[in-house]
């Protein structure tokens, strides 16, 4: 019995643990949604190109953020070597993009 | 799937469990046949390439036959002798080096094979069927894009096809090592063959992706009108270039990595000291594989990209000398102070080290953009990329298998046999591509049909040719060797080198099925050495006998793969007349039905039990 | 290994998705895949880059897109990423109807998501006569966009064919990971999306 | 051990025999005696890097030899274990440091040469041509100067000549080892370099791209002329006239031929831009036919006759009515009087 008591102790810290964590990620989505508008404002508001790219490029970086590390828990334990690969990825991902958007075109 | 069946089973018994296995070794070895197989089919395109080569403008075959002998024999020894042997020796190997009972994903190792076996197929049945492709290996576009027939299509489909089944089992050793190690078997006591299997797992990972959508790309504008390629309609023919290498330079170390690990393994072993620089091997190793991945524009340095990127790529690409260095110095440190005995697979192993550093050399030379402008795409290229590639790569295969033939199939190979293959093929190889580099600089591109009398050639390319005989008679004894041993040769004990060192030696020649009756505790690098060093004959248990659990054997790999095959098909011909797109969906019905046949009838295995476990003999 | 994969999971605090060495290895394949996934879009999305502007007398980005809808279909994408956390947090929690209904809601969003898709693509082809074939530019936003909707569909059937299958089971430790990488293999879809707005989209329209 | 000993030198024969190869190769066709600015330049380089790589070289089998002289199991060592050493960190810093030193040696004359070739400030004030590379031949069009020829390409000695590089159809690759490196021909861009020729001569050019079934056959030759005589040639080359009256019959009946057949459809003489051929003008100075074959009426013949057996894949084959070996005779005549210029290949040759 006493085994019991314990595991639904450790539950109920589980699921409060649980409800704290949903309540997060509510605000991200929140969060999320309202990057979105901001960048589809932005060029809406057909502002100079020079600032409206880097800047939607960057909301577009920092929303995928909150995708990998809230939504998809790469921030929580257990997920080290996951990162490193996911990060490796983004690195070739990276090196592939500036390749093409530079010396594909002399 | 009983144990201790010995009673003799049926032809179509024996052919059922082939087809349906997902057993770790048995695919090992499934890889390893099928690729020996391609080895030859390659190996007699060298040949042919080699007789036209002998003399100056000699007619042996047809110019379009020369482009296609290059390009199925370019492909076929990369994608489907080289790259299968060392996946099927991954395969058979690491989950035993790690103390593992199989892989992550027995069921997708088995899709694995079948996926690259049938793609083999598929772009060997071009020969068939009006021709095989014919824009070189590396199919640059628009070449590539505008060669008639339906060769460079079965290229696409066929290497489309493996390729997938290349990355499924990436991922699947990638899984099988972070999380099947067994008790004690932490990361830096991993063997160094584990490590590289790990680390070409990873580039397998990121590079294919780039080549699945270069082909994408390729199969589109063949076969449905798009215009990546097509500069009419604003395509840009250089994109396949960089997807081709961003793969293509990883693709070099995918094949050497895992060779640098059986010499890793092998070294010790015959020299009976443990491999001296154990950190800073895994860390060379990283680097290569991290530096590899952005130097693929050293294939490309007359294209054109400017002086910018030539010079990053450059001195990019010679940087990678740095790492490799730091391992041939520790191979020779293990070695010294060792006490060397020089069976077949040493031999294998001593002939790498000059012979690759001469390749890596003559690599770093590439390198120097300014004398690449000369060497590109001439014999000096050829020249280079044989000796690392079977100076490094199929030197590692052989010594590997000379190596683990007990382990994979129970017996020593005989050696007198290996010993003698080696010194022809040895011979052989040295006489062959030595001279190409000379080729080369004297004004011999590449991808000749026939060179020109009186231009200085004739010589040097009959040497070659020579050579590649006495490569084939290399070969062929090893093959003799193989059939003697299977038929006359003597049962291996589980260690028949006697100084075995990683787990694989503490498990029976061939292991059971389960691999390992109980997990074995692992106490250190080098886990049997210890072992062996403390007086244990044999590991201690991390476990006591318990049920072991077991996956089952399903033939659903093979009919997703036949389906796909089907499919393939289809795209190639529905060109000449819509009505093959049947094929495709015929093809995809098998494919997707098999794999919802998959997801929704529960596989949970079964257990060999205790009882049965304890009959069993140790 | 796990002997019994009907496993209560009442009794378990553990993350029902990793709590057998099945579950744990299918979790991190499909991270690991998602990691080669992330270099096959980066491919396409570079190919995309150096095609953008290759018309060849075509409509060109500025002439083609509308933000209206492609916003509706972000929301759309954005939404479903949520509800599957949602389906997740009740999986954790044990509540299998719960989770069901959440999945069925993402699998709706996706399905909304997806005939945006086809509007759009429809109406450049019959309207602009834009198609694949158009151009290069054409060619390289079909592939990219297409194999982001090729990506979706392919998870709808995959989770639609995992709530029949496992309508009438219930939760087990046998099922649990498979609605766990489904989830994450969605979000990853997300990520994708994220960024074809962004530079496929918006950049197309800033001139 | 003997073995070993034999293995090397079996080896050390080999290098020797192939260095005494490498020694006659053919002269103007080789890489490994330049005579031009990219060559030379790509030679500095190349011997340096063999300098390095020797030396490493011998460093490794240095090591190997003694090694495998001094640790091998000796009778009676069956059950000697030796010391396990884990490694060094002296010796591990040594062996990261020399390649590092040793790479720098390389990186910085390879990243200056890279530089110094890709500059083209110097471009205006030289002579500029456009090459085109076409399956299988090689086009050329003096920029500014209303000149048009094919497969010889002429150009004056110690000058830059700054060449715009493109391709037609797939991609070919530009190279004449004697004089410089190669640079691709894509479709879709232009390419720019300069050669510099330091001795008059005629210079082996090869294509070095595959580029279909003749990609072995595409060669092309860089005649190179003082700059006297190039400039005389320029002169007869503006000044070509097209119509001039063939000096025999069999000519003038080749002529005739010529035209009727449409072979100006596709192949120009003078600075006419059709270029969907070879440009024909000054033919008779051509160094070879196709390309490959000795310049005679005989092989002008027999590649009329049939260029598919010549040029398997050519653009020719089966775009003319086929010739009587009369006809063809005819028209080779006519071809091999077409001679335009003063300036010839021999001119390079003094
Ligand atoms: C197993 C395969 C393999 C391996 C391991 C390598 C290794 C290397 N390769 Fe190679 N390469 C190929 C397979 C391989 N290559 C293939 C197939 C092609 C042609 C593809 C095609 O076009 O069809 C090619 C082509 C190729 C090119 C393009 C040539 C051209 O087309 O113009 C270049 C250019 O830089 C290059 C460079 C290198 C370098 C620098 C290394 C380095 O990794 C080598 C490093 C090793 C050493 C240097 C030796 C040991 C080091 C020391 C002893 C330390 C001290 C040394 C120094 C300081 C120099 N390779
Ligand atoms: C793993 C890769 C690998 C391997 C092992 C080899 C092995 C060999 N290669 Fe190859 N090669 C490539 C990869 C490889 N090659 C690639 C990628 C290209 C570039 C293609 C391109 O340009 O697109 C190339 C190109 C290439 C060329 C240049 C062609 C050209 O550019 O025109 C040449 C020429 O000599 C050549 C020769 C050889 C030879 C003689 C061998 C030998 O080592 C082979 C030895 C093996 C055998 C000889 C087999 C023995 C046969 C038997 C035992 C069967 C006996 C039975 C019967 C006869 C029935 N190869
Ligand atoms: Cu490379």
């Amino acid at each position: 019995m006493t085994d019991n008591t314990n595991i639904n102790k450790i539950n109920s810290y589980e699921n409060t643990r649980r409800k704290e964590e949903m309540k997060h990620q509510v605000i991200t989505f929140v969060l999320m949604i309202a990057f979105t508008l901001i960048a589809f404002l932005v060029v809406a508001a057909e502002l100079s190109r020079t600032f409206v790219i880097p800047f939607i490029l960057l909301l577009a970086v920092v929303q995928v953020g909150f995708q990998f590390y809230y939504f998809m828990h790469m921030k929580d334990k257990g997920h080290e070597i996951i990162s490193s690969l996911i990060f490796g990825g983004i690195w070739i991902a990276a090196v592939t993009v500036l390749t093409f958007t530079t010396i594909i075109w002399w | 799937m009983s144990l201790a069946s010995t009673q003799k089973k049926s032809f179509g018994a024996v052919l059922w469990d082939y087809l349906t296995t997902v057993d770790h070794k048995k695919l090992g070895n499934m890889y390893i046949v099928a690729g020996a197989f391609f080895f030859i089919l390659g190996g007699i395109e060298a040949l042919v390439i080699r007789i036209q080569l002998m003399k100056p403008e000699n007619d042996f075959i047809s110019a379009g036959l020369y482009n296609e002998m290059i390009t199925m024999h370019g492909t076929t020894m990369i994608f489907f002798a080289a790259m299968p042997i060392l996946l099927g020796l991954m395969n058979a190997i690491m989950p035993l080096q790690i103390g593992a009972r199989d892989v992550a994903f027995p069921f997708l190792n088995s899709l694995g094979f079948w996926l690259f076996l049938f793609g083999g197929i598929m772009l060997n049945l071009s020969w068939f069927l009006g021709g095989a492709p014919d824009a070189g290996w590396t199919a640059y576009t628009p070449l590539s894009t505008q060669s008639p027939g339906h060769g460079v299509d079965f290229y696409v489909m066929g290497l489309q096809l493996s390729g997938a089944g290349t990355l499924i089992g990436g991922i699947n050793f990638l899984v099988t090592i972070v999380t099947m190690r067994g008790p004690g078997m932490t990361y830096m006591r991993m063997p160094l063959f584990t490590w590289t299997t790990f680390i070409a797992s990873i580039l397998i990972l990121f590079a294919f992706p780039a080549l699945t959508v270069g082909l994408f790309l390729l199969m589109f504008d063949r076969m449905f009108g798009s215009a990546f390629f097509d500069v009419a309609l604003g395509g840009n023919s250089i994109i396949w270039q960089h997807l081709f290498w961003i793969f293509g330079h990883p693709e070099v170390y995918i094949l050497i990595l895992p060779a640098f690990g059986i010499f890793s393994e092998i070294f010790p072993v015959f020299s009976k000291k443990r491999l001296f620089g154990y950190s800073s091997m895994v860390f060379a190793t990283f680097m290569i594989a991290f530096l590899g991945f952005m130097v693929w524009a050293h294939h490309m340095l007359t294209v054109g990209l400017g002086p910018v990127a030539n010079s990053i790529f450059a001195v990019a690409t010679m940087a990678i000398a740095v790492p490799t260095g730091i391992k041939i110095f520790n191979w020779l440190a293990t070695m010294w102070g060792g006490s060397i005995r020089i069976n077949s697979a040493m031999l294998w192993s001593l002939a790498f080290i000059p012979s690759f550093t001469i390749g890596g050399m003559t690599g770093v030379m590439l390198a120097t953009a300014t004398a690449d402008y000369q060497y590109h795409d001439t014999y000096f290229v050829i020249g280079h990329f044989h000796y690392v590639i079977v100076g490094g790569t199929l030197f590692g295969i052989l010594a590997g298998l000379h190596y683990w033939w007990p382990k994979l199939f129970g017996k020593v190979l005989h050696e007198g046999m290996g010993k003698i293959a080696f010194w022809i093929f040895f011979i052989g190889f040295h006489l062959t591509f030595f001279v190409q580099h000379f080729l080369g600089l004297m004004g011999m591109p590449r991808r000749y049909w026939v060179f020109l009398e009186n231009q200085g050639l004739d010589t040097g390319n009959l040497v070659s040719t020579i050579g590649a005989f006495l490569m084939t008679i290399g070969t062929i004894i090893f093959i003799i060797n193989i059939v003697y041993t299977s038929i006359k040769g003597e049962k291996a004990s589980a260690d028949p080198w006697g100084t075995g060192r990683t787990l694989e030696w503490a498990v029976s020649s061939p292991p059971p099925e389960y691999n390992f009756k109980k997990l074995p505790l692992v106490r250190g690098l080098d886990a049997y050495w210890i072992e062996k060093m403390d007086g244990n004959d044999k590991m201690t248990p991390a476990e006591p006998l318990v049920d072991i659990h077991m996956p089952n054997g399903s033939i659903l790999p093979v009919t997703m793969t036949i389906g796909f095959f089907i499919a393939s098909f289809g795209f190639i011909y529905q060109v000449d007349n819509k009505s093959w797109l049947a094929l495709v969906f015929i093809g995809f019905a098998i494919a997707l039905g098999s794999m919802l046949i998959r997801s929704l009838k529960d596989d949970h295995g079964y257990h060999i039990h205790k009882e049965d476990l304890e009959r069993e003999a140790d | 290994m796990s002997q019994d994969h009907s496993l209560n999971l009442k009794n378990s605090h553990e993350d029902p998705a990793k709590a057998t060495m099945e579950g744990k290895n299918k979790f991190l394949g499909l991270w690991f895949f998602l990691g080669g996934e992330t270099v096959l879009f980066a491919s396409f999305f570079a190919t995309y880059l150096s095609l953008r502007e290759s018309t060849a007398g075509g409509p060109t980005s500025q002439e083609l897109f509308g933000l209206e809808l492609v916003f509706i279909m972000t929301v759309l994408l954005l939404t479903s990423s949520l509800t599957s956390v949602y389906a997740i947090y009740h999986m954790k929690n044990n509540n299998f109807k719960k989770m069901q209904l959440w999945f069925g809601i993402t699998a709706l969003l996706g399905i909304a998501f997806l005939a945006c898709e086809i509007y759009e693509f429809a109406h450049y082809i019959i309207e602009y006569e834009f198609t694949f074939r158009s151009s290069a530019f054409g060619s390289a936003f079909y592939t990219l966009v297409g194999f982001h909707g090729g990506h979706v569909v392919f998870g709808l059937s995959w989770l639609i064919s995992l709530m029949v299958r496992n309508a009438k089971r219930g939760l087990s430790l046998y099922n649990a990971p498979k609605y766990n990488t489904f989830a994450i293999y969605w979000h990853f879809i997300d990520v994708v999306w994220v960024f074809i707005f962004t530079v496929v989209y918006l950049m197309g329209m800033v001139s | 051990m003997s073995r070993w000993m034999g293995k090397l030198k079996v080896f050390v024969l080999l290098s020797f025999a192939a260095l005494v190869l490498s020694a006659c190769g053919k002269e103007n066709l080789t890489a490994l005696d330049p005579k031009g600015y990219g060559a030379q330049d790509a030679m500095n380089i190349m011997v340096l890097s063999i300098i390095v790589m020797v030396s490493v070289f011998i460093i490794v089998m240095l090591i190997y030899t003694i090694v495998l002289i001094r640790f091998r199991q000796k009778k009676g060592q069956e059950d000697y274990i030796p010391k396990q050493v884990e490694g060094n960190h002296t010796l591990e810093i040594v062996w990261t440091a020399i390649p590092i030193l040793l790479v720098l040696v390389l990186a910085v004359p390879t990243v200056i040469s890279v530089f110094d070739l890709a500059d083209t400030t110097e471009a205006s004030s030289s002579v500029n041509v456009e090459v085109t590379g076409n399956q299988y031949w090689w086009h050329f069009n003096y920029e500014g100067e209303e000149i048009q020829t094919s497969q010889d390409l002429y150009i004056p000695v110690n000058q830059k000549v700054y060449l715009d590089i493109q391709s037609s159809d797939v991609i070919h690759s530009f190279w004449v080892p004697t004089i410089s490196g190669k640079i691709d021909a894509n479709p879709e861009n232009v390419n720019t370099m300069f050669i510099e020729a330091y001795e008059e001569g005629v210079y082996w050019g090869k294509c070095a791209e595959l580029c279909g079934p003749s990609h072995s056959l595409m060669d092309f030759k860089v005649v190179v002329v003082s700059q006297e005589e190039f400039d005389a040639w320029v002169e007869d080359m503006k000044n070509v006239d097209a119509e001039e009256v063939p000096q025999d019959a069999v000519a003038q009946e080749g002529k005739e031929l010529f035209e009727a057949n449409n072979c100006m459809a596709c192949h120009a003489i003078g600075s006419s831009p059709v270029a969907t051929g070879p440009n024909l003008t000054n033919y008779a100075n051509r160094t070879s036919i196709a390309g490959i074959l000795e310049p005679s009426k005989e092989n002008m013949v027999e590649w009329l006759m049939d260029p598919e057996s010549i040029k398997p894949g050519n653009k020719m084959t089966g775009n003319y009515p086929s010739l009587s070996e009369d006809e063809a005779s005819s028209i080779a005549e006519y071809l091999m009087q077409l001679d335009h210029s003063e300036t010839t290949p021999d001119s390079a040759g003094n």
